[in-house]
């Protein structure tokens, strides 16, 4: 492999603490090193900004909902499929983009991996195929457990061992990363229609609330001592005066410290939390309450965040929420798509237009906004748009430069149709605070590694590290006024050094990299009991058999496996 | 010894059993018995044993005969085809893996291939419909466990799907369904008393043609509307008694066929039977499915989906970007229109199911038909290739009717020197890209 | 306005795809750029200038354009589709999507047009002397915004699927219409001079459709609720008014429910 | 004097034209299973034509040969069927309204006896129509 030398250029890394210092990182066989020889190809970084690959902590990438939301939405790309330069193959769709389209984005903006917020295990395969087809980013999927009949049944009686292993072999069987907990009880309540709007709503026929769900999970989740923690989506999404439940939710982590040997010091992450902020009774009094529950993260150390940023486009919501995405088809009429997942999940799609003249929508703009820019360290708190949720993840441009700017984002909110109206239910205009190119570094870097349990190798630039790099055309000392410049800045990298090679070189892609598959194997005790209740529930319950049940490994031919024991 | 190989998924329609198990000889060569296969599903099986299966690709000659040629040979030809025609029509690929598609795709994208699948004329207007208003849906498993009301409309289970009532539909027991069939009421909705209709509690006959009149009158009865006194030839008070049925469902599944996608309207049958689940979403719990009957069709609309983003009918003949119209882009109406110079088919027999002339037009185009025997379009073709068959000799993921993918699991060896789906279509993609380094287009 | 004459000179084996005969195209350039401007036949490059002789050059812009096509067109797609501006004539029937997604300006086809013509329209008069064929002013698949806008007439009959999802605007037909007419409006209005054959007004919120001939078989989901005296684009005539269709949602204003309107001519 | 009569026709599945297709195209279980016609009762009658005897039907695109059956799943009077196969579309129509999907089902036929007219093989039948055949 090839030697580098990036040479000169402004290095953020709070990794090591380095804040825009001008720095040579060196590069040998994938690898960041001390130093490289005189043969080394040098890259002329100088009034460049040089950070790690920005790692995506929670998209809707890859799986069975994102290519209904494909499939089903052939007007999202009509037009909008073209072939761009380069070796690259047809790129498609908007708020939803093909593989391709998806590997390749990220690349441009500088990502090197990104996670698939949720799998269903049945699907597992699908999940796969899809990662095996997407180029050059490294990924991960995360199971849901939230409403899956094992754990419903193991929780209700708070058996965390049974839990662990059963956790355990799903992992294994679907080559899964962590934890995923959607709605917890309330995805199962939808199977017959309803749902469960607070953490202490029971789960029909289960006898369980969410919020046992929910600390049993943290429970299992640190019993394995998995990288990642338990990875939340909440109950009672999107809806006004939700912040209550959201607050509920966190305090149940009260008291956990994690267990694992990552490096991860966070036993819950809650994502897209700007969904789940809201005051008010109704969309009329619908406010902000991002201060309120940043007020509780800033405070609790064994939390993190995402934010889940709207970035007023139309877009395709889709979540295993499969309740709100039927309450919110009957908001807008727009097309349903549903699917529940026998013993596990369910999933529901709607088309969504994030309307700009909308005054509700401005103000979910800014709450999330508000979430990243009231946290006090940004360690714990990252910046997605819970793709294609609030928006699609090629936006992150358009979202870091309203982060980094305040005469940007202020011209957007003062130029909206109903602009007193959000001004006066949110906080935003009273926010001078910037995010800086360090800060960012530890949002979409540093942070997210660590929270993923993968700061070992992955989101800074020590030696040692994997060689992820990313090369911006931005000059600290003469940062872009402007909110197109940002963006520009931020959507095409001037090089993405992915596993030490050159993938893009000024946004165009110029190698597919070597993809990786990341999962965990976790180590368990042997356990009869579950391994019982798996032969039942397939025998009697499900549609397939054990052995049609897992991943084979040809779906993830390059698989980078992360092993835990928890069998000490 | 012969030996058993348990949990073999069957490779013929979209119910994608996964519990045969095949009896096969010590050296791999032979199957000599499939258990708990259907009646097509056993004959699938069985027809790899038949002798004077073709083995090696032959060409058309000027007499009317067929010549055997080599895989080199045809591998040649075929690419010199592809990279000559202007627009290629791509059709087939619903029994073969998603691997194989995956190659297939990057060939057409590099050739200006049209890409389509047999949903084209079997559920192609499900897809459309779902394109239009999208579809509340469950997987199989959620039916087995928790419905109490079935509806057939339009579909025919008891001969298109042999063990689809038994798995999962009718008579399984499941875990809130525990007394099986007896506790769920079965409706079939048909123009003919069907031997699934037999199956059924109740058989509303409609008119051949006025689903999408009696789907409205549903509707309208959900809603608590009037209705007048007949409606597809089915009296008003039948309708109100079945809506008001429905209505008080815990978890109310509609199953439809052809009977709806071939009929007058098409897409708006599905559409307006999609309405009707929707709003019955706002009383129950309700749910809907194409009975997708190709083994692996869905596979297909999946791969698409995640290469191009449609599920069928793909249209990269410009090779810089992908579009779709159905009515456009769509095999039969290239063909009806003579919109493509040349046809390649895989995995599938277009010869049977397309209407003449939309054959009759194809047959006077240079023509490939991949396929592991010969079949009405092979026949037609000016070369056929011989391939293992997917899902018996070689492995490779497939997709239920529900879009639960499955790996599917090589049973026996093909015959000695045959190549894959996989093995082909690689081998062409190679010599596509010789052909283009040359600049062969 | 300046005048660019296209005379065909090569029919195409295939069909053409003629996405740059528009005045937004054509704005600016003379006869020798306009013939340089692309045209597809499958992966086939090639350009205008290889079918068309190219007489005249554009205004400066697509308003001050007018293109007059003379010739054999049947087997050229996209003719004056995504138009602005401007104006044109086709003295020739045309394929698919002809006039479709355009947002202004004059078009005029003197034939016959195919499939997919008028799709999502959003301003302009768009006018087939001949008939047309199935999806006229529909939306594109999976799209909820058909036609919104403009006016869109047709002095032959047109094919099924007739103002799919559309929104808004006015189409006119004036002789008979084949099955799906109007299915799942959401606003506009639709006329048609002659027989509807079945399924019109399908699953619509709203909008109006008016029929002056005869429905083969009327939708269950309609309900007659009265009799109308009205100015239909010149006809002074009774209605009888239905509303539906009664099994689709519908939204409230002022506490009311809003029906979609069809009328039937007495 | 020659009688012909006007019926709905739909063409479907059948397991036996499953189990035939899976039996190889040119088998005898497919031949047998795709080359008849299901009528009712009645339209039997009123053609004067016996049970398993050949019939000519066509319809606007063309005509084929096969052997009318009396029905095991309940037609109504004027419907009938063919099941899927190559005889079948030498009669359904191309036409798609613009959908993909050709009219497999609910189109009109003509019927007339045909009790002496040979019945063709799969592939001769579509090889036929496509004049490969060298007469």
């Amino acid at each position: 492999m090839s030697e580098f030398i990036i040479k000169n250029g402004h290095v953020f890394d709070p990794v090591q603490g380095i804040k825009g210092d001008k720095k040579d990182i060196a590069v040998k066989d994938g690898k960041i090193i001390e130093s490289v020889s005189s043969g080394a190809r040098v890259i002329n970084a100088a009034g460049k900004t040089v950070m790690a690959g920005a790692l995506e902590i929670h998209a809707h990438v890859a799986g069975p909902k994102v290519n209904a939301g494909r499939w089903y939405r052939p007007e999202d790309k009509h037009f909008d499929s073209h072939k761009k330069p380069g070796m690259t193959r047809i790129e498609g769709g908007k708020s939803i983009p093909t593989v391709f389209k998806t590997g390749y984005e990220y690349a441009r903006m500088g990502f090197t991996f990104a996670m698939e917020a949720a799998m269903p295990p049945l699907y597992a395969r699908h999940v796969h195929e899809e990662i095996h087809d997407t180029p050059i980013i490294d990924e991960a999927a995360l199971p849901v457990f939230g409403n899956n009949w094992f754990i419903l049944e193991y929780l209700k009686n708070h058996e965390v061992e049974n839990t662990a292993a059963y956790i355990a072999w799903v992992l294994r069987q679907t080559k899964g990363y962590g934890i995923k907990c959607v709605n917890p009880g309330g995805t199962e309540a939808w199977a017959w229609g309803l749902n469960c709007l607070t953490i202490h709503d029971p789960v029909p026929y289960f006898e369980i609330t969410p919020a046992e769900i929910i600390k049993g999970l943290i429970e299992a989740n640190e019993y394995l001592g998995l990288p990642h923690s338990m990875h939340l989506h909440q109950n009672d999404l999107g809806n006004p005066g939700n912040y209550k439940t959201t607050i509920d939710s966190l305090k149940l982590a009260e008291g956990m410290t994690a267990k694992n040997n990552f490096g991860r010091e966070q036993v819950l992450h809650s994502t897209h939390i700007q969904f789940h902020s809201y005051g008010g009774t109704n969309w009329g009094d619908f406010e902000s309450k991002a201060k309120e529950v940043m007020d509780y993260v800033n405070k609790q150390k064994n939390l993190t965040i995402d934010t889940g940023n709207v970035t007023l486009d139309e877009t395709t919501t889709m979540t295993a929420d499969g309740p709100f995405e039927h309450h919110l088809h009957g908001l807008n009429h727009l097309k349903w798509f549903n699917v529940d997942v026998e013993l596990e999940t369910a999933a529901g799609i709607v088309p969504f237009i994030y309307d700009p003249s909308n005054a509700v929508f401005c103000s979910q703009w800014a709450v999330g906004l508000e979430i990243p820019l009231y946290a006090k360290d940004p360690m714990r708190c990252f910046i997605t748009t819970d793709h294609p949720n609030a928006g699609p993840f090629t936006r992150y441009p358009r979202v870091y430069s309203w982060l980094m700017s305040k005469k940007v984002r202020d011209e957007l909110l003062n130029g909206f149709k109903k602009a007193a109206k959000v001004i006066g239910a949110t906080t935003l205009a009273n926010i001078d605070r910037e995010i800086t190119l360090y800060e960012l570094a530890a949002m979409t870097r540093a942070g997210p590694a660590k929270a993923l349990g993968l700061m070992k190798d992955y989101g800074g630039l020590k030696a040692g590290m994997n060689a992820d790099i990313a090369i911006y055309n931005i000059n600290p000392d003469k940062f872009p006024s402007t909110g197109p410049e940002i963006e520009k800045a931020f959507a095409n990298v001037a090089y993405l050094f992915k596993d030490g090679k050159i993938c893009v070189e000024e946004g165009k892609v110029m190698d597919m990299g070597h993809k990786k598959t990341f999962w965990v194997d976790a180590k368990v005790k042997e356990n009869k009991q579950v391994a019982h209740d798996v032969k039942e529930k397939f025998l009697r319950y499900y549609s397939i058999n054990e052995n049609n049940y897992s991943v084979p490994e040809s779906y993830a031919p390059h698989q980078h496996i992360i092993a835990v024991d928890a069998t000490q | 010894m012969p030996k058993d190989v348990t949990d073999v998924i069957c490779p013929f329609c979209g119910t994608l059993c996964d519990d045969l198990i095949v009896t096969v000889s010590d050296d791999n060569k032979t199957i000599l018995g499939v258990k708990n296969a259907c009646a097509i599903g056993a004959e699938k099986f069985n027809h790899q044993r038949l002798p004077g299966r073709v083995q090696r690709p032959r060409m058309r000659q000027a007499d009317g005969s067929y010549k055997e040629i080599t895989y080199d040979e045809a591998i040649d030809w075929t690419a010199n085809l592809l990279v000559k025609s202007r627009k290629t029509l791509m059709y087939g690929w619903a029994s073969t893996s998603c691997q194989a598609m995956s190659i297939g795709h990057e060939i057409a994208e590099k050739v200006g291939g049209i890409v389509d699948n047999c949903a084209t004329v079997c559920h192609g207007s499900s897809l459309i419909a779902i394109e239009d208003v999208g579809v509340p849906s469950c997987t199989l498993g959620e039916v087995k466990n928790r419905a109490d009301r079935v509806i057939f409309w339009g579909c025919n289970p008891a001969h298109a799907h042999p063990r689809h009532m038994s798995r999962y539909s009718i008579f399984p027991r499941g875990f809130f369904t525990v007394k099986g069939h007896k506790g769920r009421k079965i409706y079939c909705v048909d123009c003919r008393y069907t031997d699934t209709a037999k199956c059924a509690d109740e058989f509303i006959q409609v008119q051949q043609g006025y689903d999408y009149e009696l789907l409205n009158a549903f509707r309208t009865a959900v809603r608590g509307e009037a209705l007048p006194d007949f409606v597809g030839g089915v009296p008003k008070e039948k309708i109100q008694a079945m809506a008001d049925d429905l209505k008080s469902a815990r978890f109310g599944i509609i199953f439809f066929g052809m009977g709806l996608t071939h009929t007058m309207g098409r897409n708006h049958n599905i559409d307006i039977a999609i309405n009707l689940t929707r709003d019955m979403n706002d009383h129950t719990k309700f749910a809907i499915m194409a009975m997708r009957g190709h083994w692996n069709v869905t596979g297909s609309g999946q791969v698409l989906g995640w290469q191009y983003g449609f599920p069928y009918a793909v249209d990269l003949s410009r090779r810089d970007q992908a579009r779709h119209q159905t009515g456009e882009t769509t095999s039969v109406d290239l063909l009806n229109r003579n919109e493509v110079e040349a046809c390649f088919y895989i995995a599938t027999d277009p010869g049977a199911h397309f209407p003449v002339d939309a054959m009759i037009s194809s047959s006077r185009k240079p023509t490939v038909t991949v396929d592991p025997h010969i079949n009405c379009t092979t026949e037609i073709s000016d070369i056929h290739i011989p391939v293992a068959m997917v899902g018996v000799e070689v492995g490779g993921c497939a997709y239920r009717m529900d879009n639960v993918p499955i790996e599917t699991r090589k049973v026996v060896d093909p015959p000695e020197g045959m190549l894959t789906d996989e093995e082909l279509l690689t081998k062409i993609n190679t010599r596509v890209d010789e052909l283009l380094a040359k600049g062969g287009a | 306005m300046n005048t660019v004459t296209l005379t065909v000179k090569n029919t195409p084996e295939l069909f053409l795809e003629c996405e740059n005969v528009n005045p937004d195209a054509f704005a600016g350039k003379k006869a020798a750029d306009i013939a340089k401007l692309g045209a597809f036949q499958g992966k086939e490059i090639t350009t205008l200038g290889d079918y068309f002789t190219i007489a005249g050059e554009a205004g400066a812009t697509a308003a001050d354009t007018k293109i007059v096509i003379n010739g054999d067109c049947t087997k050229m797609k996209y003719i004056g589709a995504k138009m602005n501006a401007g104006e044109v004539i086709v003295n020739s029937t045309c394929d698919m999507y002809t006039g479709s997604w355009m947002s202004g300006g004059k078009l005029l086809v003197k034939g016959n047009v195919h499939s997919f013509c008028g799709l999502a329209m959003k301003g302009g008069e768009f006018t087939i002397e001949g008939n047309a064929g199935n999806y006229l002013g529909a939306a594109y698949r999976g799209d909820w915004r058909g036609m919104s806008g403009g006016v869109l007439r047709v002095k032959g009959n047109a094919g099924s699927d007739v103002g799919t999802f559309m929104i808004g605007g006015e189409m006119i037909i004036e002789g008979d219409v084949d099955i799906h007419l109007g299915t799942h409006m959401e606003g506009g209005r639709i006329i048609v001079k002659g027989n509807a054959n079945r399924r019109v007004g399908g699953q619509v919120v709203k909008g109006e459709i008016y029929i002056f001939g005869k429905i083969n078989v009327m939708m269950p989901g309609y309900k007659q609720v009265g009799e109308v005296s009205l100015d239909v684009d010149g006809t002074k005539a009774k209605f009888a008014e239905y509303i539906g269709d009664i099994g689709e949602r519908h939204p409230k204003r002022k506490g009311e429910t809003v029906y979609g309107k069809l009328y039937m001519k007495q | 004097m020659e009688k012909k009569i006007t019926l709905n026709m739909i063409t479907c599945r059948t397991i036996q034209q499953g189990v035939g297709m899976e039996a190889g195209k040119t088998s005898q279980k497919y031949f047998d299973a795709c080359t008849i016609m299901h009528m009712h009762p009645e339209d039997m009658k009123k053609l004067g034509v016996w049970k398993n005897t050949n019939v000519k039907v066509t319809s606007s695109v063309g005509s084929v040969i096969v052997k009318a059956v009396e029905t095991r799943e309940d037609l109504v009077p004027g419907l009938a069927h063919i099941p899927m196969g190559p005889w079948a579309n030498r009669i359904v129509p191309a036409y798609t309204y613009s959908t993909g999907e050709p009219c497999f089902k609910g189109f009109p036929v003509d019927v007339e006896v045909a009790a002496s007219a040979r019945i063709m093989g799969a592939v001769e039948v579509l090889q036929d129509a496509c004049g490969l055949i060298r007469k």
